[in-house]
C-alpha cells in the first residue's frame, strides 16, 4: 500500500513541555492504525498535530515535518482550511451540532459553497449511509440532532466528517463514551470505511486496537515506542514496555 | 458519487482569497471592539475637556476644599466639598442597609430556600433591580418622605435619610446577586467537610462558606456603593438639595449627580458653571473608577485563588 | 407654517400655554416648544435656530456683541411681568416681613419665627436651584448680593415649592404669584400684598419682565404669534399661569 | 460517653441560634419582596385610575395637566429601540471578537477592563458625555439620535456582557467539529456559534432595552424635553419620554397636587413596560438555561 | 464485638429512583468494613446514609432504620448535628478548608463550644500525631493547609475527622486521588485507628480492601449481595456476581 500521510521526526511543545518527542511513523492507505499507550502519553496530541487542530493552542510549537501525499503539512503555502478538509477528525465525546440530522450533514457541504439542494441531499443520504445511520434516521432528517442517543450522535459525526469526502479520517477514541452496542457498531463501520480512506484511530481499549487495526503503534511519554502490524504488536510485541502495557500490567 | 463544487480544489494549498476575507473580517470585529472601549476613553476625555476649564475660575484646591457652592453668583464660587461629603455619606450610609440586606437575602437564596422558593426570590431581586429610578424617587418623594416627617417629627422628609434608603434598596440587587455567585461558587466538598464535622448549618455558612467567598462578596459591597453613589435620579428627587456638610441624619444634602442634573440644563453653555459641573461629573467619575478598579483588582484575585484552590 | 420657541423655563409655562391657545387659533401651524433656560434660548436666536427666544431676563451686553457679529439683531418683547410673593405654611401666623427681614431669614441669620411674632418653630428656608430665574430675583431683589445659606432646601419648581411649603410647618419660600393656592399663605412684603395691580405699579417690590426676544423684527408666523401674545386673550393666558400681564386685559 | 439522644450543653444554644439566624436571613429576603410589593402597589394602586385609552393615545393638554402621554410613550419606544439597534450589532461584535479571535493576552485585558468600567460609569456621566460629545461636539443637538446614542453607549456594556456569556456557554466542541471540517473561522462563529447563542444574546437585549427605557439621566439634557406638541418626525427632534415625564411632573409642573394621577399613571406605564421586559427575559433566560443543563 | 452501627432493611430514594433497596448490614466495633461494588451501586449513598449526609440533597427518601450503638440515627429526637459529630466522615477528595492547618484541626473543636487555647493546641497536636501528619507540618501549622501535598491534605482531613472524637469513621475512597506512596500512609493509618473507632471504608480498589477491612460488603445494583469475613469474601465467595467482580470480570 502506498503511504498517504507521515510523521517525520515530529516533535511537539506545550510552551516548554515537549509532549511528543522525535516521532516518525507512516500511515499506508486504506489501512485502520491504532494508536495506543496509557494516559497522557501523547496520543491526542499527535493525533491533532495531523490534522494541525493544535494550531488552535496558543503557546505550542512543532518541529520535524509531517506530510500528507508527500506534501508538507505545516509548509508555508498550507492554508489549514484546506488541509482539514482533507483530514477530517471525529471526536472522543460525540458532538453534533444543535441544528436537525440533516443540517448536520449538509454543513461541511455549505461552507464549501455547495448550494444545489438536490445535490446536497443526496450527498446527505449518501454519508448517512456509509455511516450505517440512515435507516435509523431517514424519517427524522429534520428533527435535532441532539434528540439521537450517544451512538447514534456518534455515527451522525462520523456522516459528518464523510461529507466533505475526505481523505484520511483521524478518530480520537470514537468510542470511549458508548456502550457496547454502539461501540460494537462504530467497529464495524471502521471495517467498512477503510476501503475508502486512510483510519488513524486513538483508543484506550486494547481489544478495539486488536479488533479493528491493521497497524498499531505504541506510545509512552511523548515517544513512540514501538510500530508494526497488529498482530504482531499485540502477539510479539518487541519491546518490554509494550507487552507490560498490553498485558495491562500498567496504564 | 464526485462533487466537482469541491473535488476540484483538492489540494492543501491556494485559498489565498479566503484567508485574505478572513483577516478582513477579524480586523473588523477587532475594530469594532476597539470602538466599543474607546467610548470609555472619549468619556474620559470630554469630562476633562469639557470639566478643566474650570481652573481657569478656581484653584483644584478651593474647588475641591471648598464648602460654598453658589455657581450663579458674581463672581461664582465653585467649592464641591459639600457635594462630595453629601455623596460619600448617602452611599456609605445606603450600604449600611443595602448590604446585611444583601448579603443575607443572598445567603437565603444560595444556602436556605429550596430551588422552588430561589425560583421565586431571585427574580424578585432581579425585578427591583430594574425598577426605574425614577419611580423609586417618586415614591421617596411621595410616601417615604411625608412617613419620615410624621414618624420623626422633623421638618422636612427629603433629607440625608430618605436619600440613603432608596439608594440602599437600589444597591441591594446588585449587592446581592454578586454575593450569591461568590457563595455558590464555594466548593460543595467544603460545605460537607464542615457539617460532617458536627457544625451547624449556621457555622458551617458563618465561619466556611463566608470566608471563602469573602472576597466575592467584597466585589459586590464595592459594585453596590459604585451603584449607589453614581445614582441620579433618587438624590436629584428625594436629598433635600441643600448644598451643604450635613450634620444630622435628617439634614437636606445636595450629592454630586443631583447638582449636575439639576443645573446643567440651564448652565450657559461653556460659561464657568458649565465647566465646573463637568468637573463635578470628572470627579464622580473618578470615584466610580476607583470602586470598579478594586472590584476589578478583588474579582480577579478571587478568580485565581478559585483557580488554585 | 412652524414656529421653534425656546429658552427660559420661567416663561416656558406661560409660552407653552400660549402655544396651545394659538394652534387651536391656527391650526395649520406647529409649534415646538422647549426649555434650556434664558441664556440658551438667546444662544439660540443668535445661533438662528429658533424663532423666538425666552427669557426671564434682558439681553446682555456680552450677548448683544454676539449677535451682531453674526449679523442678527435680537428685538426684545416685554410680554409679562413675574411677580415673585412670598409664601408660608397655612398655620403660620406671621403676616407680614419686610425686606430685611426676608433677607435675614433667606442668608441663616434668623432662624425662630418668634422673632418675627410667630411660633416658637424654626424656620425652615426652601429656595430655588441657584440657575433658576425665579431665583436669581429673589438673589437680586431680596438677598441684594448676599448669600442665600447653603442649609436651603433647593427645589425645582414654583410647584415643587408650593407642595415643599404646604407639607412643612416651618416652611418659608417664594413663588410666582399666580401658583398661590389655598395651602400656602402669601407674605405681605413691607405691608404690601403682591397682586397683579401692585406689581403693575411698581409698589410691590419684588418682580421682573418677562421677555420673548424675535430675530429681527417679526414678520410672518413669528409677528402673528407675538401679536397674539399681546392680544386680551393672550394675556389673559399670562395670568392664568401665574405672571402678571403687562396691562389690565380685563376678565 | 454520650448518645445520639442527649443533646450535649452546648448545642441546644447553637441550634437556637442558627434558628434566630435563619428567620433573619428569610427576613431579608422577605424584605425585598416587600419593597418591591409596596413600591408596585403603591404605582398600581394610585397609577391604574388614571390608565385609559385616552391616557395611552393622547397627547398632555393644558400645561401637562390633562390629556395622556402617548408622546412619551411613543419618544421612550424610539430611545429605547434606537439604542438596542445601536448597541446590539456593535456590541455583539465586541463580543466575538473578544470571546472567538482575541488571543488570551494585554489586549484582550485592556479591552476587557474598559468594558466592565463602562459598566460602572454613572448613567449621569452618560449624560454629560452624550451632552459634550453628541449633542456639541457632533452638532446633533437637543435630539433624538443624541438620546439615541448616549443610551446606546449606555446599553453597550449589558449586551457586551450578556453576549459574552451566551458565547462561553456554547461548547467548544461545537467550534472544534466545525473547524475540523475545514470551516473558516468566520464560518464557524456565523453558521455554528452565534445560532447557538442567539437566544441568551437576545434575552441580554431585552434586558438593555429595558436598562434604556427606564433611563432618565442620559437624556435629560441630551434627548428629552419638558414639552413638545409634536410627535417625532425624524432623528433630529426633541422628544419627550417617560422617565423624565415623571420626573417633570413629580418636581417641576406648574401644579404638582394636580398632576399626580398622571405621575403614578406615567410610573406606572414606564414599570410595566420596563419591568414586563425584564421579567420576560428572566423567564426565558431561567428556562433556556434549564434546557441546557437537562 | 459489639454491633456499633447497622442498618436494617434499609432504603433509599432519590426522587422515584431507589439507589437502595433493602440493605441490612451490621458494623462491629473496632472493626474495618470495607464497602466494595462497581460504579454506581450506591456504596456512597449507603455510607452517606450512616451520618446522614444525604438530608442535604432534596427529594430523598429513607425506608428502613439505622442505628448507632442501638438507638435509632433518623428517630425523630436524634439531632443531625450530634450524630455527626459521633460519626465522622472522609471524603474522595481532600477537602481542607482554606485555613492554616492549625485551625483546619481546630475547627470542630471550636464549634462546639472549646475556648481553651491550651486545650485546642493539645488536641491538634494529639489529632495530626494520630493522623501520622504531626512530624511533616509540625512546624507550619500556621501555613496555608492549601499548601499540602494530596496525601497530606488527605491525613489532615482525618485528623480533622478525628479532632471531634467520633466514634466511627466513615471514608469514601480516601485514597482514590492519592499517589500509591500516600495510599500506602493512609492504608496503614487505617490499621492504627481501628483500636479505637470502627471504621466503614468505600473503595474501588480490591486490593485495598482485601488489605485493610476485616469484613467486606459487595453491592450491586443497590442491593447487597453478600457480606462477611474479608478472608472469605476474597477467597471463597457464596455469590457468582462477588466472584465475578472480584475477578474483574466487570465493574
Ligand atoms: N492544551 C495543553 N496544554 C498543556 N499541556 C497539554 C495540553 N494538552 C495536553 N497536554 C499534556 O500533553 C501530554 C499529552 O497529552 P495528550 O492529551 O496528548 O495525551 P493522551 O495520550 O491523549 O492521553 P489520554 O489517553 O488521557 O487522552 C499530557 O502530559 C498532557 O498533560
Ligand atoms: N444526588 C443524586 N441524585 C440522584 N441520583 C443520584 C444522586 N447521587 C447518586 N445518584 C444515583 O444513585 C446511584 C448510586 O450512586 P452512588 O454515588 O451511591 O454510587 P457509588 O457506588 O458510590 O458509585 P461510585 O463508585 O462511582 O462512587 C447511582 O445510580 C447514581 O446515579
Ligand atoms: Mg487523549
Ligand atoms: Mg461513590
Ligand atoms: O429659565 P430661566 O432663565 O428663566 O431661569
Amino acid at each position: 500500500m502506498p503511504i498517504k500521510m507521515s510523521a517525520n521526526h515530529l516533535s511537539f511543545f506545550y510552551g516548554d513541555f515537549e509532549a511528543l518527542s522525535d516521532i516518525t511513523l507512516d500511515f499506508e492507505q486504506n489501512q485502520v492504525t491504532a494508536l495506543i499507550g496509557p494516559s497522557g502519553c501523547g496520543k491526542s496530541t499527535f493525533l491533532r498535530c495531523l490534522n494541525r487542530m493544535n494550531d488552535l493552542i496558543p503557546g505550542t510549537r512543532v518541529e520535524g515535518e509531517i506530510t500528507l501525499d508527500g506534501q508538507p503539512v505545516y509548509g508555508s503555502r498550507v492554508d489549514v482550511v484546506n488541509l482539514r478538509r482533507m483530514v477530517g477528525m471525529v471526536f472522543q465525546k460525540p458532538n453534533p451540532f444543535p441544528k436537525t440530522i440533516f443540517e448536520n450533514i449538509a454543513y461541511g457541504l455549505r461552507i464549501n459553497g455547495v448550494k444545489d439542494k438536490s445535490l446536497i441531499a443526496n450527498k446527505v443520504e449518501e454519508s448517512l449511509k456509509q455511516a450505517a445511520l440512515w435507516e435509523e434516521v431517514k424519517d427524522r432528517l429534520s428533527a435535532s440532532a441532539l434528540g439521537l442517543s450517544g451512538g447514534q450522535q456518534q455515527r451522525l459525526c462520523i456522516a459528518r466528517a464523510l461529507a466533505v469526502e475526505p481523505e484520511v479520517l483521524l478518530m480520537d477514541e470514537p468510542a470511549s463514551a458508548l456502550d457496547p452496542i454502539a461501540t460494537q457498531k462504530i467497529e464495524e463501520l471502521i471495517h467498512l470505511l477503510k476501503a475508502s480512506y486512510t483510519i488513524i484511530i486513538v483508543t484506550h481499549n486494547m481489544q478495539q486496537a486488536a479488533r479493528v487495526s491493521d497497524t498499531t503503534a505504541f506510545f509512552y511519554i511523548g515517544k513512540l515506542i514501538e510500530t508494526g502490524e497488529t498482530d504482531v504488536i499485540f502477539t510479539r510485541p518487541e519491546k518490554k514496555q509494550t507487552e507490560d502495557y498490553i498485558t495491562g500490567r500498567f496504564g | 458519487m464526485t462533487y466537482p463544487a469541491f473535488r476540484k480544489e483538492r489540494n492543501m494549498t491556494s485559498a489565498g482569497r479566503r484567508s485574505l476575507k478572513e483577516k478582513i473580517i477579524k480586523s473588523i470585529f477587532l475594530g469594532i471592539a476597539l470602538a466599543s472601549i474607546t467610548t470609555l476613553g472619549l468619556i474620559t476625555v470630554f469630562l476633562f475637556l469639557e470639566g478643566l476649564p474650570v481652573l481657569q475660575y478656581v484653584s483644584v484646591k478651593e474647588l475641591i476644599t471648598g464648602t460654598l457652592w453658589y455657581p450663579t453668583r458674581e463672581p461664582p464660587l465653585f467649592g464641591i466639598l459639600p457635594l462630595i461629603v453629601a455623596s460619600g455619606c448617602v452611599t456609605l450610609l445606603s450600604a449600611i442597609f443595602s448590604v446585611p440586606l444583601g448579603i443575607m437575602t443572598a445567603i437565603y437564596i444560595a444556602e436556605i430556600a429550596g430551588p422552588r422558593t430561589a425560583e421565586i426570590v431571585k427574580p424578585t431581586v432581579e425585578i427591583l433591580a430594574s425598577l426605574p429610578s425614577v419611580v423609586i424617587g417618586l415614591f421617596g418623594l411621595v410616601v417615604v418622605a411625608p412617613l419620615l416627617q410624621r414618624m420623626f417629627g422633623i421638618p422636612v422628609g427629603v433629607n440625608l435619610f430618605n436619600a440613603s434608603l432608596m439608594l440602599g434598596f437600589m444597591a441591594v440587587p446588585t449587592i446581592c446577586s454578586i454575593s450569591e455567585d461568590a457563595i455558590r461558587s464555594v466548593p460543595g466538598s467544603l460545605r460537607e467537610a464542615s457539617l460532617a464535622l458536627g457544625a451547624t448549618h449556621l457555622e458551617t455558612i458563618i465561619k466556611i462558606v463566608l470566608p471563602a467567598g469573602a472576597s466575592g462578596i467584597a466585589t459586590a459591597v464595592i459594585l453596590g456603593m459604585s451603584r449607589a453613589i453614581g445614582e441620579t435620579m433618587v438624590v436629584l428627587m428625594v436629598a433635600g438639595g441643600a448644598a451643604m456638610i450635613p450634620e444630622s441624619l435628617f439634614d437636606p444634602v445636595r450629592p454630586m449627580p443631583a447638582s449636575i442634573a439639576a443645573e446643567m440644563a440651564e448652565a450657559p453653555f461653556r460659561g464657568s458653571h458649565y465647566h465646573a459641573l463637568f468637573a463635578i461629573g470628572a470627579v464622580l467619575f473618578f470615584f466610580t473608577l476607583v470602586f470598579n478598579l478594586t472590584a476589578d483588582y478583588l474579582s480577579s484575585r478571587y478568580k485565581r485563588k478559585q483557580l488554585s484552590g | 407654517g412652524q414656529l421653534v420657541i425656546k429658552g427660559s423655563t420661567t416663561v416656558l409655562p406661560y409660552a407653552q400655554k400660549a402655544a396651545e391657545a394659538y394652534m387651536k387659533a391656527r391650526p395649520d401651524v406647529a409649534v415646538s416648544l422647549s426649555g434650556g433656560g434664558s441664556g440658551n434660548g438667546i444662544k439660540a436666536i443668535v445661533d438662528g435656530t429658533t424663532d423666538i427666544a425666552n427669557a426671564s431676563r434682558f439681553i446682555k451686553d456680552s450677548e448683544v456683541q454676539m449677535a451682531m457679529n453674526k449679523k442678527r439683531y435680537p428685538v426684545p418683547f416685554r410680554v409679562a411681568l413675574d411677580c415673585i410673593v412670598p409664601v408660608v405654611h397655612k398655620d403660620n401666623s406671621v403676616k407680614d416681613l419686610s425686606m430685611d427681614d426676608l433677607k435675614n431669614i433667606y442668608t441663616g441669620k434668623a432662624k425662630n419665627w418668634k422673632e418675627f411674632g410667630g411660633p416658637d418653630l424654626g424656620i425652615v428656608v426652601v429656595s430655588r436651584d441657584t440657575s433658576s430665574g425665579t431665583y436669581e430675583v429673589w438673589e437680586e431683589l431680596v438677598l441684594r448680593k448676599e448669600m442665600v445659606t447653603p442649609r436651603a432646601l433647593t427645589v425645582a419648581s414654583n410647584g415643587a415649592m408650593v407642595q415643599t411649603v404646604a407639607g412643612t410647618k416651618g416652611a418659608i419660600g417664594y413663588i410666582g404669584m399666580g401658583y398661590l393656592n389655598d395651602a400656602i399663605k402669601q407674605l405681605t412684603v413691607n405691608s404690601v400684598l403682591g397682586t397683579e395691580e401692585t406689581t403693575r405699579s411698581g409698589q410691590y417690590a419684588i418682580s421682573r419682565p418677562l421677555f420673548m426676544f424675535t430675530n429681527g423684527w417679526p414678520t410672518g408666523v413669528p409677528l402673528d404669534f407675538i401679536n397674539f401674545i399681546f392680544s386680551p386673550t393672550g394675556q389673559k393666558l399670562a395670568r392664568e399661569v401665574g405672571n402678571v400681564p403687562v396691562f389690565n386685559p380685563g376678565n | 460517653m454520650n448518645t445520639i439522644h442527649q443533646k450535649p450543653a452546648g448545642l441546644q444554644k447553637r441550634r437556637l441560634l442558627e434558628g434566630l439566624f435563619f428567620w433573619l436571613f428569610r427576613g431579608a429576603a422577605v424584605v425585598n419582596g416587600l419593597a418591591l410589593f409596596v413600591v408596585g402597589y403603591f404605582v398600581i394602586s394610585n397609577g391604574a385610575e388614571a390608565i385609559s385609552w385616552e391616557f395611552l393615545t393622547q397627547p398632555p393638554t393644558d400645561s401637562m395637566t390633562k390629556g395622556g402621554i402617548f408622546p412619551c410613550i411613543l419618544g421612550t419606544f424610539y430611545l429605547a429601540a434606537g439604542a438596542i439597534c445601536f448597541a446590539l450589532p456593535i456590541g455583539v461584535a465586541s463580543a466575538v471578537y473578544m470571546n472567538e479571535y482575541a488571543a488570551k493576552g494585554r489586549v484582550l485585558r485592556i479591552i476587557r477592563f474598559g468594558i466592565n468600567n463602562l459598566a460602572g460609569v454613572p448613567s449621569i456621566v452618560f449624560g454629560l458625555f452624550g451632552l459634550a460629545f453628541f449633542c456639541i461636539v457632533l452638532g446633533l443637538g437637543v435630539s433624538l439620535l443624541a438620546g439615541i446614542l448616549t443610551l446606546g453607549v449606555l446599553t453597550l456594556p449589558v449586551i457586551i456582557g450578556a453576549t459574552e456569556e451566551a458565547l462561553k456557554a456554547v461548547p467548544d466542541d461545537y467550534r472544534k467539529a466545525s473547524l475540523a471540517l475545514g470551516a473558516t473561522q468566520w464560518q464557524t462563529i456565523y453558521r455554528v456559534v452565534l445560532p447557538a447563542a442567539i437566544p441568551e444574546i437576545l434575552t441580554g437585549a431585552i434586558l438593555g432595552l429595558s436598562r434604556a427605557a427606564g433611563e432618565t439621566a442620559p437624556i435629560m439634557f441630551t434627548a428629552a424635553v419638558f414639552f413638545t406638541p409634536v410627535l417625532p418626525s425624524s432623528l433630529f427632534d426633541e422628544v419627550m419620554a417617560l422617565p423624565y415625564h415623571i420626573y417633570v411632573l413629580a418636581t417641576a409642573g406648574t401644579d404638582i397636587a394636580l398632576t399626580r394621577p398622571l405621575q403614578y399613571g406615567t410610573a406606572l406605564v414606564l414599570i410595566v413596560l420596563v419591568c414586563g421586559m425584564n421579567l420576560f427575559a428572566i423567564i426565558t433566560r431561567s428556562k433556556m438555561r434549564k434546557k441546557l443543563k437537562g
